[in-house]
């Protein structure tokens, strides 16, 4: 489905040419949802801030920034597409800076505009490339010429890297993890729950638009879905601080979503339109889902820091007894985003499988193998995230209180905040039980980001699994129910005793014996840690009475460590190096004119 | 009408030498500005008759020029006012000087004579000078003594070329530009190809273009804001017209190629130099020179491409005069608070000063051509030249370097902006006068970018039309 | 005539060639003031036939003002902040000369292709301005002290003024304008220099005698 | 519709009904082999049965996380039980990509598991978790490449199809991977299941434990659902692999059944063996063991995809 919508516009190029179709659709829902929620929820979450920071600013941005996404989203010209795209960069740089008097959140927000900002340059390049192959500026006009394979790669890599650095592929995620933990908890939500999303809608405009690629396109994203999803979420294990891990889950589901795409490609270039559907449709739902569910676990971990002053996963412990709604809510969102069953994670999880398994199957050998791969890492993810997500619910909100902050009285969670993170979790529970609806839309989307028409095809071979796993679920649900009933009828007329815990022969073992989230971690990450750059510092036990001994363990992202930094750190000191060497004399400068002359004369007179 | 024109100015920087109360020459200089603007409104309705002999003519081309001309003095003027309601300073010279450049500028804008035009750029020169040595201490004098040493080089090498002109045009008779362009034909090319080049190197110089860019950054560091707007914002953009002038000739004789490589090699240095000195600069002035080289390099690139890119870059020359507006005015009001424009000594801005440092932001994003300015059009348009005439290698290096003058100037705008605030060496409050004047740029800069009016589409077609690039 | 013309322009091109390789400023200034004089008397010998008033005034004009007024305040300028001391150019007698020599070559080779159009007057005429230019830009480019470069500018100029007497009746009023206003920059120069200074002397005692730019006066 | 609830609870009933068996004859075994007479292979339903009427004791620091654990891994070993076959009583839950739905519903169950560990706040319960966590990651990679190599050799993503219940796998044309994922198979078995060489069900060393560990605080009701789910989970491990190994059909139904119980009971005495000849490994090496499983697995994908 397709409306059009057109204005007078009078800039070079521009033509303010707005369109809906079934593409966009479920990035727009994505954006209406969680925009709103975040707005509700910011009313509960910036009061404290009332009055001692301009607000207006940050109200205006954030108005500015929800126009921008949706702008990105319709845009139908280039033009009025690049303009939206700055318009969102530029904005969320203010929102991720609102705490600008800490030299960490400044470091973070430049980096970030940096990044989005030189991947917009290549946007420059790769639109320009196409419009000059299209010889319009207008989406549609462009996606109805036909691109030779050698431009179609050239423009396809330059969308992967420039959307790329939004939507957080790694090696060029390194804004990211800064990014989102800099950001007031609202704006995290956000940028992880959509911004980063319209990189991925970027890629999948660009893909509409080209058509049918040559199938190496097709391997290169199911490449970096993998490492994207597994090192993202290995990097997420080794973090300590809670934004920061859910941040780097957020390059995790980018992971998946690239998965999807990639085998919606190898599907469309071998002609299978099955394999197309279900990888696309998949990866659209999963951006659905993960910005749900993700931007549910960035409002409740807002909500715990509000309380208790702190991101440390290992200052936390026992939250659940003190925010009972919220712990409730993030646990929802944790089963979710492990793509759990009864929730809208496992849904979409299960189209990508789905299709992988299919491709494998039809796929010629190096596809097959691709697609056995994608199982896999899949398959790892899956594990990881749970491995991940058992730590920080486990560690945050359950067990004993770690340290004071965790102990000390607070006020109830304001209400503004508990809503948007109840409708938040209502949506998961829905799509996860009743996903049809948005399924069949997410198979629209892929179909028309395909160009295939969905009724020549039997969907059936989706939805029908899709209805079994529902009434399996319902079972599931029925189970529990039973179960319970059950346990209740065993313990009728008994009263349980409560005690302390067992300690296995301690007795009152203290709150700082529990396991904390890094040692809970340790042995994955220590199983990567070649990969992860691991450190570990102090910690062994010495003479036969230990004095207090300390430990730190820390992870780093080598991409950063290794590339970005150096490069950025040369170019600087060369910089200043030339100016020092150069502004001394006036000579020099009477030289460069003097030898340019000569060049001229030489290169245009011989 | 043009005489008037340049003469008022003339005669009343000839008033503001006289011994007057600081109110008079700034009351002077606003009710001048103000009417030249007017007569300069005017000529978008039509364009007046030509005047001495077709020495004096006012095309498109030219009134661009002046519609440039006339914004900046105005709002120069109009900072003025707020400016020296800190200063104690006498504005004798200074207003003098601003007065006469006025004037001959205009002469600029209007001479159709080649000769005619050479002195009239010279003569911008000789009366800039003195504007940079406004704080009298041993930077500014130096930083003077360089733009004077280069500048003059660069006007005896395009003195140079306009003898060569003159030879080549030996079977015309004349240098006069209708003249030149009816006898193309009889020009010799040899001798054309000659001038070109001295003309290149030449008004190069003076509009700043690497290799002969290196003034620049001083001239800029070292002047006040105000200054710095017409030095950054007009001076350049004349040398600009002049090079417009001569690729008028070029397209006639069948040079364009020859012209264009020179253009686009000068426009690619322009943006490579300018990407290597960014990251090390520490001072706020210093980094928007380099970024005004790279936009001289966008001009230059533009002219080179041809087609959109002519257009683009006539574009160019109309945003990148409002965004340099924005950009010194702002780093002029911000010097005048701290007493420096270093970046280790500014911290905060936005929370001391509010609108200051929203206008400092807007200098970030119109200085590095983001959407709602327009000068984000312009650039897009010359960047889409490259690609479309298949300078692919042009277009990624320009690429990169953007990205880097990005980086660069980010980092010290933003640096000076957010932090904890520091406080101001010699604590002045907000001049609403002064905002004023960058508020206008502002809104202007933003309004073309978000909606191209007309009349200015016209202007710029039949200015291209009438460069009749191939 | 010609050959007087020619003569000249050699003439010209070696007394640049002598500042170039010349370290002294004094006696750079007097041979800049000799190359002045003898360019002044070029129009004489290029317009023997009719001695017109314009040809008076002009070579009258850049007598005095080229071999008489500039020098004249060169010599104040550095009698009056005190630059006598000596600075060895960056480049030695040696590599100037040689360096010099190359120039030239370079020079003549580009106009090899440049035949001038009406009346021959001279054929060194450009080879030898072209020259003069290019050599007055490395005196410029060598010497590290702003007098030396105000000098090579001077003969860049010289170089120019000999070119545009070449086209003495091509363009009416073009060459005058173009050289008087020449001369007024080189004064003009001078002037703000010499003001600032005094200025800074006034001012501040701090000596201008290598500031952080590496400037000397 | 009838007919299909009648079929779950028949499923359900054999499940229920076979899985303590199981465990027990694998004590059985163990006993004989420790030249001791042993417990009757009927005890864990004692177990269970004594379990189901005692009280039970909460830790103060534990939330409902602790006490819904329970439930949701039974619930979810009992749903998972409905996706395998049982000799000749053919899965009732089956449809294409129900092992997804399979393996995700353990991990849900797991996930519960381990929270409910951290729930009690003890550092041993939170070094079971960590783990568990840890083995369970290697072992769904093996898992995964084994369901790979299965749907690859049987052209279905539907459990039972896939290990062969409705048409046999032809092991005379891609023996060699079947051998390499049944292998790799096993070690997830023992691996999941918490049984020696990874793990030992009844060490009395905290330190040392990972299941067992976990469950520690869990008494009563609580603790009777825990090793009931765990029993169940067991039974379906195996069931699932014999097929693999004898895939016979030899339409008789009363055949088929004893087919399938031959096969258990070996399943159960392969266990019961390899318990009391292997020693328990080293927590540290027990990863070796893993990734071993997992390059078996990934050595019979690979041969898969050489074998076409």
């Amino acid at each position: 489905m397709e409306r059009f919508f057109q204005l007078p516009w009078q800039v070079p190029f521009g033509e303010f040419s707005l369109k809906i179709d079934s593409l966009s659709l479920m990035f727009l829902m994505a954006i209406f949802i969680l925009v709103f929620c975040a707005g509700v929820y910011a009313v509960g979450y910036m009061r404290e801030y009332q009055g001692r920071r301009p607000m207006g600013l940050h109200i205006f941005f954030y108005i500015l920034f929800s126009l921008a996404l949706v702008f990105v989203v319709l845009a139908n010209n280039v033009i009025l597409f690049l303009g939206a795209w700055e318009m969102m960069s530029i904005s969320s740089y203010f929102l991720i800076v609102f705490h600008d008097e800490k030299p960490s959140v400044r470091r973070a927000g430049f980096l970030f505009l940096v990044a989005s900002h030189c991947g917009t340059f290549l946007l420059f390049l790769m639109f320009f490339l196409m419009a000059h192959n299209g010889g319009s500026m207008n989406f549609d006009l462009i996606s109805h010429t036909s691109f030779s394979s050698g431009l179609a790669g050239v423009v396809f890599l330059l969308a992967i890297i420039g959307f790329g650095v939004k939507a957080g592929f790694i090696p060029v995620h390194i804004w990211l993890p800064h990014a989102h933990p800099a950001a007031p908890s609202h704006i995290s939500a956000v940028l992880s729950g959509v911004m980063i999303k319209m990189g991925i809608y970027g890629i999948c405009r660009v893909l509409w638009i080209l058509g049918v690629l040559p199938d190496w396109c097709g391997y290169v994203l199911l490449m970096i879905g993998v490492v994207s999803g597994v090192m993202g979420v290995l990097y997420a294990l080794g973090q300590h601080e809670l934004k920061k891990l859910l941040a780097y889950h957020s390059i995790e589901n980018i992971g998946i979503i690239a998965l999807g795409l990639g085998l919606g490609l190898l599907g469309e270039s071998h002609h299978m339109p099955y394999l197309t559907v279900l990888g696309f449709g998949g990866a659209l739902l999963h951006v659905l889902n993960h910005s749900i569910f993700k931007g549910l676990l960035f409002l409740g971990a807002g909500a715990v820091i509000q309380k208790t002053h702190t991101g440390e996963i290992d200052q936390m412990g026992g939250l659940a007894k003190r925010m009972p709604v919220v712990s409730i809510l993030f646990l929802i969102g944790a089963v979710s985003i492990c793509g759990l069953p009864l929730f809208n994670g496992f849904i979409s999880e299960f189209i990508i499988y789905f299709g992988l398994f299919k491709g494998l199957a039809s796929l010629p050998l190096l596809g097959a193998f691709g697609c056995g791969l994608g199982i896999i890492a899949l398959g790892l993810m899956g594990s990881l995230a749970l491995a991940c997500f058992a730590k920080v619910y486990g560690t945050v909100f359950l067990g004993q209180p770690r340290s004071p902050s965790a102990v000390e009285p607070w006020g109830k969670t304001s209400s503004w905040m508990i809503v948007p993170m109840l409708v938040l979790g209502a949506l998961c529970l829905w799509i996860g039980l009743f996903p049809r609806r948005m399924a069949s839309l997410a198979f629209l989307g892929g179909g028309y980001l395909s160009h295939t028409d969905l009724s020549s095809l039997n969907m059936g071979i989706i939805f029908i699994p899709l209805s079994f796993i529902i009434s399996a679920l319902i079972l599931f649900i029925a189970l529990m129910v039973g179960l319970f009933g059950m346990r209740r009828i065993f313990l009728k007329g008994l009263i349980p005793s409560v005690r302390e815990t067992w300690g296995c022969g301690f007795s009152q073992s203290s709150a700082r014996i529990q396991y904390t989230s890094s040692s809970f971690a340790r042995l994955i990450v220590e199983l990567v840690k070649s990969v992860l750059l691991f450190k570990r510092e102090g910690g062994e036990v010495r003479d036969l009475f230990p004095a207090k001994i300390k430990l730190t363990s820390s992870i780093q992202d080598a991409s950063e460590k290794f590339f970005f930094r150096p490069l950025f750190d040369r170019l600087t000191s060369l910089s200043k190096k030339l100016d020092i060497h150069s502004i001394r004399y006036t000579q020099m400068y009477l030289m460069y004119i003097f030898l340019y002359l000569i060049f001229l004369l030489v290169w245009k007179m011989k | 009408m043009l005489t008037i024109l340049i003469a008022t100015p003339f005669l009343s920087a000839l008033a503001a030498l006289l011994p007057v109360s600081r109110d008079f020459r700034l009351k002077l200089f606003l009710a001048v500005s103000v009417i030249y603007s007017l007569i300069t409104a005017l000529f978008w309705k039509d364009l007046p008759a030509s005047e001495y002999n077709g020495f004096l003519v006012l095309d498109s081309l030219g009134l661009i020029l002046l519609s440039i001309i006339s914004f900046l003095f105005l709002s120069v003027a109009i900072f003025m006012i707020g400016y020296f309601q800190h200063e104690q300073r006498s504005n004798r010279t200074l207003s003098a000087c601003v007065l006469f450049l006025l004037s001959t500028m205009t002469l600029v804008a209007v001479s159709y004579h080649f000769g005619l035009l050479w002195v009239a750029i010279e003569a911008t020169t000789l009366f800039s000078a003195p504007l940079i040595s406004f704080h009298r201490n041993q930077q500014s004098l130096q930083a003077t003594w360089r733009y004077l040493l280069i500048c003059s080089v660069g006007i005896a090498l395009s003195l140079m070329g306009t003898f060569l002109l003159a030879i080549a045009a030996h079977d015309v008779h004349t240098l006069l530009l209708p003249a030149l362009l009816k006898g193309a034909p009889l020009l010799s090319v040899n001798w054309l190809k000659l001038s070109i080049i001295f003309f290149i190197v030449g008004y190069g110089c003076k509009m700043g273009l690497a290799p002969t860019h290196s003034w620049k950054p001083e001239a800029y560091g070292q002047s006040t804001g105000m200054v710095g707007v017409l030095m950054a914002g007009v001076l350049p953009q004349c040398s600009f017209l002049a090079l417009l002038r001569i690729s008028q000739i070029c397209n006639k004789t069948g040079l364009t190629g020859f012209y264009s490589s020179i253009l686009i090699v000068s426009g690619l240095l322009s943006f490579v130099v300018p990407a290597i000195f960014i990251l090390g600069e520490k001072n706020i002035k210093r980094a928007f020179a380099y970024s005004s080289i790279e936009h001289m390099g966008f001009l230059v690139l533009g002219l080179g491409l041809g087609g959109v890119g002519l257009f683009g870059a006539l574009f160019h020359m109309i945003n990148n005069a409002l965004a340099k507006v924005i950009m010194f005015l702002t780093a002029g009001s911000i010097a005048q608070k701290y007493g420096s424009s270093r970046t280790d000594d500014i911290r905060g801005v936005i929370h001391i000063y509010p609108v200051t440092g929203i206008f400092m932001i807007a200098a970030l994003l119109a200085g590095t051509g983001v959407f709602p300015f327009a000068t984000f059009h312009s650039e897009l348009l010359i960047l889409n030249a490259s690609i479309i005439s298949q300078h692919y290698f042009l277009a990624a290096v320009g690429i990169i370097c953007l990205a880097v003058m990005f980086i660069g100037i980010g980092k010290i705008v933003l640096g000076v902006i957010h932090g904890q605030p520091k406080e101001p060496l010699l604590a002045k409050k907000e001049n609403v006068i002064m905002n004023a004047a960058i508020a206008v740029a502002v809104v202007l800069l933003i309004s073309i970018g978000l909606w191209m009016p007309s009349p200015l589409e016209h202007l710029l077609h039949h200015a291209v039309t009438l460069i009749g690039a191939v | 005539m010609t050959s007087w013309v020619d003569v000249i322009c050699i003439i010209v091109v070696f007394l640049s060639l002598v500042i170039l390789s010349n370290s002294r400023v004094t006696a750079m200034i007097r041979v800049f003031a000799l190359q002045s004089f003898v360019l002044g008397l070029l129009p004489f010998f290029l317009h023997i036939s009719g001695m017109s008033g314009r040809v008076v005034m002009i070579s009258l004009v850049t007598i005095i003002l080229k071999a008489g007024l500039v020098p004249y305040i060169l010599f104040w300028a550095i009698r009056h902040v005190s630059m006598r001391t000596e600075i060895k150019p960056i480049l030695g007698f040696g590599t100037s000369i040689i360096l010099g020599a190359i120039v030239i070559a370079g020079a003549f080779w580009v106009s090899l292709s440049l035949k001038l159009p009406g009346k021959p007057v001279s054929d060194l005429i450009l080879p030898c301005s072209l020259s003069t230019v290019l050599l007055g830009f490395m005196i410029m480019v060598t010497r590290t002290r702003a007098v030396t470069q105000v000098l090579g500018y001077l003969i860049l100029e010289n170089g120019i003024f000999l070119f545009a007497i070449s086209l003495f009746d091509e363009m009416p009023a073009l060459i005058e304008m173009g050289v008087l206003l020449d001369i007024f920059v080189a004064v003009f120069i001078m002037a703000i220099v010499v003001n600032h200074i005094n200025e800074e002397f006034e001012k501040n005692t701090v000596s201008v005698g290598r500031s952080k730019m590496g400037e000397t006066f | 519709m009838m007919n299909i609830i009648f079929l779950i609870l028949a499923h359900w009933l054999i499940v229920l009904t076979l899985a303590p068996l199981f465990v027990g004859v694998i004590t059985k075994v163990k006993a004989f082999f420790a030249g001791k007479k042993g417990p009757s292979v009927f005890q864990p339903f004692f177990d269970l049965q004594r379990l189901f009427q005692k009280n039970s004791v909460y830790s103060r620091t534990t939330t409902w996380v602790f006490r819904g654990a329970p439930i949701v891994n039974l619930a979810a070993v009992l749903l998972l039980s409905l996706m395998i076959p049982l000799g000749p009583f053919k899965a009732p839950l089956q449809f294409s990509g129900d092992i997804l739905l399979a393996v995700y519903i353990l991990s849900l169950a797991r996930f519960f598991m381990i929270i409910a560990a951290l729930d009690t706040g003890s550092s041993f319960e939170g070094m079971g978790a960590s783990r568990e966590a840890f083995f369970s990651c290697l072992c769904e990679l093996a898992l995964f490449m084994n369901f790979i190599t299965l749907s690859l050799v049987s052209h279905s993503i539907s459990l039972s199809t896939m290990i062969g219940a409705d048409t046999s796998l032809s092991w005379n044309l891609i023996g060699p991977a079947l051998l390499l994922v049944a292998g790799s198979f096993f070690l997830v078995i023992l691996a999941e299941n918490n049984r020696i060489p990874i793990d030992d069900p009844d060490t009395h060393l905290e330190l040392t434990m990972i299941h067992e560990v976990m469950i520690l605080d869990h008494s009563g009701v609580d603790l009777g659902f825990m090793l009931y789910a765990a029993a169940i989970k067991l039974f379906i491990f195996a069931g699932i692999l014999v097929p693999i190994i004898l895939s016979i059909h030899a339409g008789n139904p009363i055949v088929d059944m004893l087919i399938f119980l031959g096969g258990m009971l070996g399943a159960s005495m392969a266990v019961g063996i390899v318990e009391s000849t292997m020693a328990r490994l080293k927590l540290n090496r027990v990863k070796n063991l893993l990734l071993i499983a997992v390059a078996v697995a990934f050595f019979g994908f690979v041969v898969k995809m050489w074998k076409g």
